[in-house]
Order: structure tokens, then C-alpha cells, then sequence
């Protein structure tokens, strides 16, 4: 099919530790690189971590990154032959790719055709139906109210409501009880329009404590398919992943397999290229249900790097060149991978965002511990982007042992100037139900209290001792400074007094 | 030296004797037992400790009289007083207790929802207004039991870092 | 055979990345750590990393660290169940290891007994011609001068006159003619005896451009004993190792299992028990010879790690605590890992070392990179030990991606403040000699000219320019801050003047 | 405003001139080629440089009268002088060029062998002096042809950083 054709440079559209993600593959396979930015991103890792910069724009990404046409202006203009979109922006966005495509430059991603087929809530739910994938039991969009209230009787309560047209949140109404279906269905309609300008809804099943479980696939465009085994991420908060890990302590061999088959099936129905992720609730008896696709690399992906000892954005820029997987059979995981996300948020204050200039960074070291960090001491955390700065992961033969080097490089980790989460996904890691590995979304939710854990009363009074020890070193400190500038007569006021009033705010 | 070092959330002080020893290191006497430590300060505000041969990484940051302790991944607050700040606070401590509480916003954003209206009695911590930024919603609560007095936040609006939202009283 | 005894408390002895190393495998055991320093080294990472803190001294080894009294002393005073002595100071001490055992304390590493054995160099010959251990083909220690010329005749010049007593290039020479013989002979006994107050020396054979190949062992006090496969450590500069890989792209699979067997064989002649390192001279033609055993971790430790995914430090401590070893078969190598030793000094200046304080840091990130450091951003390197400051390794399927990492790698790391040897380390990685893989013992002197590498005539067009916006942006701080400061008049004297003056030294 | 820059080792200056941009960028002109160049400093003496759109993280030392540059690994040692600067520095040449060179440990170290004696002739980068520190063996060559007029180095013996070793006239 597709000849080979070699990609010299690529324009990474993206920032923070994704495009530095990128950029160092890139490098490591000597393809130039090209970073665009927006106005508060002169300063980025991204830019000093590229051959090329361009900027694109003031600092709200849809004036910089989400405009299409900069991105593909900032290629034409560096000569860069391949655009690689990162997640987020415009990674998942049909249009852009035949932007790309009209300009002759190589998308790295799958083709318009397969984004759009998973793109949108009913049309992906119907193209999965028709290929034999299991979905979460729920109607086509409701033509009516007695419609849906048929349907939520013949499924059962608890269900959900959903917007056909989108996510994020949006049109989405839990309903427990048969009497609060009429008012559900008129929120959620009129949410959905004003949305999406759509008001079609469809119910769906409501599972309860569903473990979120995805699988990974990878399709060249020689029609292969595989996919390189799931990764649980059960651990969310607001429906955002903090933890995620592989092997998923709740898949047995052939559950792996099956959800594999599936996966691949999948994929294969939208004519799906590159790296994909197909993602299942698993409930409790262990049934998975298809809950979306996404047609990108994913934030999570070092975990099965590690397992895998693949490099799967080599292996998103080889496809795009046209070439065969190098390989076609399943891959045994090796060990075990851990991914937290560290984010510039404080979770003792509901998680405010906490950007800011970072003074000090010392990023843990050793044995099978990564660090992709899209920041650097010295460097301000913008308040207008996503505050995750970081994500660092480990591996190590086993569960167990993963944990528990995870915990000690989330010990190393030290960030001065601005609040991150690093003591909470600490307190992750020693929560007895993470550790027994059967956790499902509910998790973090439910145990947020537990989870801001309070020093015990040694780190207590080791503070204690340290703060009186910190105050009498300045104490003397100042007493020093003024002694030497009095030198002499001060009209009896004893320059410890004078310390203490400059001292004192 | 006699320091008074009370933890965050704590009413009683815990008294500390400190005692500059020859050698650089201090003795430290509390809740009746006594410790020597060694503290080197190193660049960019950590404290290398050794506190009775037990060894501590910790970082220090001002915050208004409270110092942040952050030690083995935990900030601790301590408010740390000698005698003579003491008794000035216990002076002054009349005026700042109560009066007009203003909620400002923490960062710039868009208020996505103001959940009260002028006039409605708050309790401490109950939400105030919603603002979003860098794609996260954050409620803002309120500092303390009182009545709102005036609202500025309006919904949909963005807001610079520090504006005015809510005045509660 | 031994019983199971927990280790709760280890005091490592030792400091720098070493003793980072193995307090990082105590915290993911949940054993408590004491670190010991001397004067020079309050300040250390070591000593912030670990638990508990002992000052032994003053600055000079011989005085804190070498004194084994004082070690000891300090794990009594910390309850410090066992010691793990790094490598280098008392690691390959036998009566530091009879002093622990009369304290009751484990020493993590062989009895005193094997180190003995291998500790002195014609008696570990013997130990190993007894075992049937290839040895480099040599002589007894020389009765007389006569025996000497006849014994180099037999195995033909050029070779190899070294002190019977001694190691570390002492009473060393080279021998490439029989009219030298006399000279060299006298030369090597007067030498030997001031060194080692032991006039006896031999003859061995001189190998031409032999490559450096190391066997990792590992016994526990059950009765096994397996091999982790070799490294490759010819990439050496006055006898020390500057880089190290796995495996050593000279060797067949045969070569390896017999290397391995005979490695095995050696370590239990002498009744080994821990980690060890058999060390072996290959010649051209893939002969290898005994070389000598270090009873201890090595410095590249880490390329072991990575293509077994076995913890060595983790192993030490089982091993120690009476446990089996985990697995008794050898170990597949999965892919390649390279190691560079990143050091404090200048190769541009003779590799003059470069201590002091450390302005800035920053270490490489992303996939399958691993940094051992002991230092951090502020921390003033002392010019009293050795100037390694930290090891840089990495993992990837095959040895060419393995190179375009480490050079992805480090190219992003970044010192301020001293000078470290990271772009000669660069030029290794780019050499061809190096990259087609069959570099012996002579690869970097033969290259050091090469390996000074300049920039190209566009880096120093934009080092030109660079310097020259540096020069102009301080020249326009420096009129803004004097045209601020002025404020009106100055007797004609233009700000631009003065502040030139102010600027130039 | 024109500058002039002299790459370490070589005798000629490149001409640079130096124009502001109106955005806070510049634009240099050298070997006859224009360059627009938007320079961010960061903290630490780092500076992102973008050179017509090509990106480089540049590190910066001052050495006396050089910069020494850090880009892409290498350092580069770079003299730029202003027309003041290089009128008063070609007046100045002829008294810095010769005399008595002073040979001191560049840190603190041990004597192992010293290579000359007093009266030798040696040359530019002869060795003279060994001295051992941080395990390496140093060896400290003479900056300059000329002869040992003193040498203060005794083998064996310890040494101070910026101890006097030998002197060459």
C-alpha cells in the first residue's frame, strides 16, 4: 500500500510535556523538531527544547493553539514535513488533518475518516454495535419522553442520561428513581442544546463502581492491527486520571485477551492508523462495556512503554513513513508500571490550581523511575494552561514493588514555589484499598478525606523543632547585622529590639 | 531564648527553650525533653537538620506570622512568637478577629456561578462563586459566618487575578 | 544453612552516589538508613537522604571514612543491624568484616576469607590456575634475574614485569625488548619494594589491545551461585572505566555461557557469597584470561539492572538477611544499556578535576534514562574525593537506539558552575569506532584529540551572536540603570560612558 | 552599535553590528548576513535564544574580558568589545604581554613530582610541576617559553589552592 516516505522534520502542535515527550524521540531518531507557542509560552520548555520556534498567537489556545491554519503556516514556513498533534488541541479535530493533508504535510495520526467515526457519542456506540462490540446497554437518541421512560423501565434503574452530540460532562443526568425521569429528561435536553446545539438524548445503563480499564492499539497502513494490553485507570477525580498503572490487577489472562480481540475489532471497523486507545468499564462480574476511542496517544502511555519496552511515539512517526509494525503478535507484559500525575494544585483547598513561578526542583533519580516533566526551576507556570506539570512514573518486577518505589521516588520529588499534589498521590500509594488493587472510580472520591492525610505527631513536633530553630537562626542572624551597623550608641535601645521590629511584619 | 510555637488549627502554644550551644548546634527543650540539633542551611531556603542524630530535608516558607514547615512531604504551619510578639498579639487580637471579609479571586478566570445572593446569611466554608482556570472549576468559600453584602462576580464574566467577588460581613 | 535474620537498620558507609544508590533499594524495603560523613561532607545529599546522621570525622578518608572503629562506633550508636560498605573505602577490607562480625553486626558483602583469597594478586592467580581458571599466561614471583629472561623468552616479548604484592600500576613495566629486560627487571623490583616493601615480581604475558570484559555473580550462603551475564568496560582512560555497556558487543552467546561458567567456577573456589565481579582480559582473538575479582558492587552496576530487571542492592541485602536466591538459571539479556560516568572535570585541560559549587542542574528525563547522582543544585562539590558526580544510564532494544538515547540524554543535561566532562562523553557516543562496537582498552587514547571535540563553524557563528546580544542587552541594563540613577545633570559625561566604564573589568 | 567579537584562538574579531527591534528583538549583522534574534533571559544565566526562528537554550560565564558560551554541549569562549573597549585594550597590549608568569595549584592537592629545575629553558606547555588532588594526577605546564627562574613545589609535599608552584621569566 503506502510507499515509505521519510519524515526530516516534524512540528509538534502542542506544549508542556507531551511536546517534550515528542521532541525527544524525535531527536533520538534524528528528525528535526519545530515548537510553536503562544504569547505566554515564549518562556516553555518546549521552545528551548526545539531546533525551530515559531509563535502562533496570544496566550488562549483557541487564538493560537486550536487555529489550524498558524499551525500549518508555522509548517509551510520551517519546511517541517510532519505535524505531530500531542493529545489535546487539535490531536483529535478531522478538519485539521485535512488541513494537513491539502497542504502536503504527513498528519501523525489516523486518518479524518476513523476520528470522525469515533468522534461523536451515537455514532461511535452504533459503529461499535454494528461491528459486534459490546456497549453499555441504551437506546438511539429518545424521539420521545414516553420513549425513554419505556426504555429506562425495560433496563432498569439506576440510568443515565447523555447528549448525543458530545462529553465532557455536559447533558449528562444520573436518574435513581422512575418519578425524577421527566425532570431529568428536560434538564439534560436543554443542557445538551444549549451545548451543542443539539438536544438529542439516549439513555444508557448506569454501572455501578465500574473499574475503567483501556487497551491500547496500534494499526500500520498494511492493515495490521494489534494492541499492546490495557491500563487500569480506576484512580479519577471529576472524571480526570491521577494514577494509572499496567498490568490492571483485575484482568486475568484471557479477560486481557478478550478485551485485546476487542479492542482490535474495534479499530479495524473505523479504518483506524496509528496509536489508538479503546477504553471499557469493566463492572463488577467483569463484563466490559466499549465506553469511547481515543484517536491519539494518550497522557498514560509511559506505563506500557515500560511494560512493553516500546517506544510508541517511534512507532506513531514509523507509521506515518508508511512503515510495517515490527511486530503482530501479542506482547507479554514485563513487570509492572505506575504513572501519577503531578499537578501545580493544591488538594487541601478542593484542588486549586496553584501556578506560580517554580523556585526549586530536584526530580527523583535511580532505578527504574521517569520523569517526563514539561517545566524547570526557574520557569512560571502560566494560569491559562492545564496545570499538570509532570508525570512521573516507575516499574519494577511486581505490583508490590512498584508501589513501593513509587512512594520513594514521590519522596525525592521536591517542587518550591508552588503547591503540587505529590503528598496526596503519596497517601495514594499507601491507601490500603490501592494497595489490595481492586479499586474502581469511586475510589478517590470516596476516600478524599482519608486521602489528605495529616502528619502523625513525631513529624509534628520535629516541625516544631524546626520552626523555633529556623526563627532563632534569624533571630541571631538579625542580631548580628544590627550589632555590627550599631557599633556604638543606640540611646538604650537594645538592638535585639530593633531586630525584632524589622524582622516582624 | 523562650519561643512559644503553636501548629496550625491549634490554640495552645508549645513552649520552647532554646540554647545556642559551642559547637554551632542548638539544644532545644520541649514537652520536658530535650534535643540537640544541627541545622545547616543550604541554598534556596532548605534546612538540612539533624536533630538528635535523626536526619530531616526541610524547606521553610514565610507566610505572615506562620512559617511552612515542609518536611517528608508533609507542610506543617507553626506560628513561631517570642515573648514580646506574644503579648503585642494578644493586644492586637481584638481588632483583627472579626469585621468585612472580601473574597478575591486566586487567579485570573471566568466566574461560571455565583451560588448566593446579597443579603443571604453564609455559613464558614459554605460556597460562594465558582471560577474556572487552567480548565478546572474552583469554589471559592467563605472565610467566616456572616451575611453577604455585596457581590461583583457575575456569571460568565472573566476576571484578572485579585478581583473583587463577594464582600461578606 | 543460615537462618533468616532481618534487617531493620543498614548504616551504608560510604557517600556520594553510591550511598544514595543503596539508601533508595532501603526505603523501597522499608529498612531505616544511617549515613555517615566526614567534616567535608555535612553538607551531602547522602547525609540529607538518610535517616539518621553520624559525623566519623575529619575530611581526609583516612581519618572518617577508612576508620573502621568509628563505623562500627556508629552503628551501635544508630542500632544499625547491618552495614553496606558502597565500593571503594573499607568494601574490599577483610578485617572491617572480622570487626563487624565481633560487633555483631552483617556485613553486606562476601566473608573476609574470599576477599583474602582475591584481595592480593599472585595468590588469586593461584587460587584460580588451581580452580582451572584461565589466567593471563605468567610466572611465578622471579627467583633470580636469569630465571626472569628465560621465562620471557619461552612465552616471547612483549611483556608484562608486575609486583608479585601489588595492584594500581605500582612496580608495573612493560618489557617490548630482550635488551631491557635487566633494566626493567631492576627497575620493578626497587619500585615494588617501596610500594609494598615486597621486592617480588613476576612476568605476564602483554596482551595487545585486549577489551575489558566483566563477569556480575552473584552466591547466596545456600550453596548457589549464578552469573548475570558480562559488561563491557573497555572504554577506559588511565585504567578507569569511563563508559560501560551490556552486552558487550564482542560476544557470542557461546563466549558469554562459557565466560559465565568460568566466572561461576571462580567464585566458588574461593566460597563467595553477594554480589561480585570477575573481571577478564579478551584478546583478539576472543581468548579470555582471569584478570582479577572485585568483592563487591561495581560503579556500573546499573547496565546489569536494566537488561535483568534484578534490584542488585535488593539481592545484596536478601542474601545478607540468609535468603536464596530468587532464580538459578542465567538470565536472558533483554536488550541493551549503556552507562557514562559523568565527573567534575575538564577534558579539555588534561581531565583537571573541577570541584566547587554547583549553580544549577538539570537532568535528562523521559523514557528508559536513569541518573545516580549525588549531588544537587547548590551543593559544592569537595575536592577531597573522587569527582564522579553521578552516572548517567540507559535501556533501550538494541545498542544503535541505546547510543541515540544516551546522546538524547545528554544533550539535556545541563551543570552550572563546574565543568563536567559531558560533551567528550558526547564524542564517545558519536565516534564510529565506538559505534561499530569493537573498541578495545586503547580506543580512548588513541582518540583523545578526537574526542576534544570543537564545535562546527555554524555553532560558533551562533556562539558569536549570542555573546554579542548578551554583551548589548547588559550594556542597554546597564544605560537604563545609570540614565535612572543620573536623573539630570552630569558635567557632560554621557551615561553611555559611564556605564561602560562600570561594566568592562 | 557595532561590536566586535574574537572567537578564543583566533587573532581577528568578527564585525558585529547590533540594531534594537522595535518588539525587544534584534537584529545583528555579520559576514554579511542579517540575523533576528529574540533573546529571553532566564534565571541562572540561562537565555532562549531564537535566531531566525531557530531555537537554542544558551548558558552564559563570565571569564574576565571573555564570555564563555554554552550552546548544544559545546562551549565556545568568545571576546566582544565595543570601539572603546578595543582602542583602549590594543594600548594596553604591550604591557600584559610578557614578564614573569607565576605558576599556582589550582586547587589544594599534593606535590608528586616536579619536572624542572631552577635555570631550565622550557617551552609553551612543557610540563612542570605534578600535583595530585581528588585522586587525578594534575600536570601544570608553563604558559609561556622562557626559563624557571623559582620553584617553591617540594615533592611530597601539600599544597594550598593558589599556592605559589614555580615561577617562569
Amino acid at each position: 500500500m503506502a510507499s515509505v516516505k521519510k519524515i526530516r522534520k516534524i512540528l509538534v502542535a502542542n506544549r508542556g510535556e507531551i511536546a517534550i515527550r515528542v521532541m525527544r524521540t524525535c531527536k533520538e531518531m534524528g528528525i528535526a523538531t519545530v515548537a510553536v507557542y503562544s504569547e505566554a509560552d515564549r518562556s516553555a520548555l518546549h521552545v528551548r527544547t526545539a531546533d525551530q520556534a515559531i509563535c502562533v498567537g496570544p496566550p488562549p489556545s483557541r487564538e493560537s493553539y486550536l487555529v489550524g491554519a498558524k499551525i500549518i503556516d508555522a509548517a509551510k514556513r520551517t519546511g517541517a514535513d510532519a505535524i505531530h498533534p500531542g493529545y489535546g488541541f487539535l490531536s483529535e479535530n478531522p478538519n485539521f488533518v485535512r488541513m494537513c493533508e491539502a497542504a502536503g504535510i504527513t498528519f501523525i495520526g489516523p486518518p479524518a475518516s476513523a476520528m470522525e467515526a469515533m468522534g461523536e457519542k451515537t455514532r461511535a456506540r452504533a459503529n461499535m454495535i454494528k461491528a459486534g462490540v459490546p456497549v453499555v446497554p441504551g437506546s438511539e437518541p429518545l424521539a420521545s419522553l414516553e420513549e425513554g421512560r419505556a426504555f429506562a423501565e425495560k433496563i432498569g434503574y439506576p440510568i443515565m442520561l447523555k447528549a448525543a452530540a458530545g462529553g465532557g460532562g455536559k447533558g449528562m443526568r444520573k436518574i435513581e428513581d422512575p418519578k425524577d425521569f421527566e425532570s431529568g429528561f428536560r434538564a439534560a435536553r436543554s443542557e445538551a442544546l444549549s451545548a451543542f446545539g443539539d438536544d438529542k438524548v439516549y439513555i444508557e445503563k448506569y454501572l455501578e463502581k465500574p473499574h475503567h480499564v483501556e487497551i491500547q492499539v496500534f494499526a500500520d497502513t498494511h492493515g495490521h492491527t494489534i494492541h499492546l494490553n490495557e491500563r487500569e485507570c480506576s484512580a479519577q477525580r471529576r472524571h480526570q486520571k491521577v494514577v494509572e498503572e499496567t498490568p490492571s490487577p483485575i484482568l486475568t489472562p484471557q479477560l486481557r485477551a478478550a478485551m485485546g480481540e476487542v479492542a482490535v475489532k474495534a479499530a479495524k471497523a473505523v479504518g483506524y492508523v496509528g496509536a489508538g486507545t479503546v477504553e471499557f468499564l469493566v463492572d463488577a462480574k467483569r463484563n466490559f462495556y466499549f465506553l469511547e476511542m481515543n484517536t491519539r496517544l494518550q497522557v498514560e502511555h509511559p506505563v506500557t512503554e515500560w511494560v512493553t519496552g516500546i517506544d510508541l511515539v517511534a512507532w506513531q512517526i514509523k507509521v506515518a513513513m508508511g512503515e510495517r509494525l515490527p511486530i503482530l503478535e501479542p506482547v507479554q507484559p514485563n513487570g509492572h508500571a505506575i504513572e501519577v500525575r503531578i499537578y501545580a494544585e493544591d488538594p487541601a483547598t478542593n484542588f486549586m490550581p496553584s501556578p506560580g513561578k517554580i523556585r526549586y526542583l530536584r526530580v527523583p533519580g535511580g532505578p527504574n523511575v521517569r520523569d517526563d516533566s514539561g517545566v524547570y526551576a526557574g520557569y512560571t507556570v502560566p494560569n491559562v494552561y492545564d496545570p499538570m506539570i509532570s508525570k512521573l512514573s516507575v516499574w519494577a518486577p511486581t505490583r508490590a514493588e512498584a508501589i513501593e518505589r513509587m512512594r520513594r521516588a514521590l519522596s525525592e520529588y521536591v517542587v518550591k514555589g508552588i503547591t503540587t499534589n505529590t503528598r496526596y498521590l503519596q497517601a495514594i500509594m499507601e491507601h490500603p484499598e490501592f494497595r489490595a488493587g481492586d479499586y474502581d472510580t469511586s475510589f478517590l472520591p470516596r476516600n478524599h478525606e482519608a486521602l489528605l492525610s495529616k502528619p502523625n505527631a513525631h513529624l509534628e513536633e520535629i516541625a516544631l523543632i524546626a520552626s523555633v530553630v529556623y526563627a532563632a537562626k534569624r533571630d541571631e542572624e538579625k542580631a548580628k547585622s544590627v550589632t555590627i551597623a550599631a557599633s556604638g550608641d543606640h540611646g538604650g535601645i537594645s538592638p535585639w529590639r530593633l531586630m525584632r521590629s524589622a524582622v516582624r511584619r | 531564648m523562650r519561643y512559644y510555637a503553636t501548629l496550625k488549627g491549634q490554640k495552645e502554644p508549645v513552649v520552647v527553650d532554646v540554647e545556642p550551644l559551642k559547637d554551632g548546634r542548638y539544644a532545644l527543650t520541649l514537652n520536658g525533653k530535650r534535643h540537640e540539633v544541627d541545622a545547616l542551611a543550604l541554598e534556596h531556603g532548605a534546612v538540612s537538620m539533624v536533630i538528635d542524630n535523626e536526619s530531616y530535608s526541610v524547606e521553610f516558607e514565610d507566610h505572615e506570622d506562620e512559617v511552612a514547615v515542609l518536611v517528608k512531604g508533609h507542610v506543617v504551619r507553626v506560628d513561631v512568637a517570642d515573648e514580646r510578639r506574644r503579648r503585642l498579639r494578644a493586644a492586637t487580637a481584638a481588632f483583627s478577629a472579626e469585621g468585612k471579609q472580601t473574597i478575591t479571586a486566586p487567579m485570573p478566570g471566568k466566574v461560571v456561578k455565583v451560588l448566593v445572593k446579597v443579603g443571604d446569611e453564609v455559613k464558614e466554608g459554605q460556597g460562594l462563586v465558582v471560577v474556572e482556570a487552567m480548565k478546572m472549576e474552583n469554589e471559592l468559600k467563605s472565610p467566616k459566618a456572616g451575611k453577604v453584602v455585596e457581590i461583583t462576580a457575575k456569571e460568565g464574566s472573566a476576571v484578572e487575578m485579585n478581583a473583587k467577588l463577594v464582600v461578606v460581613e
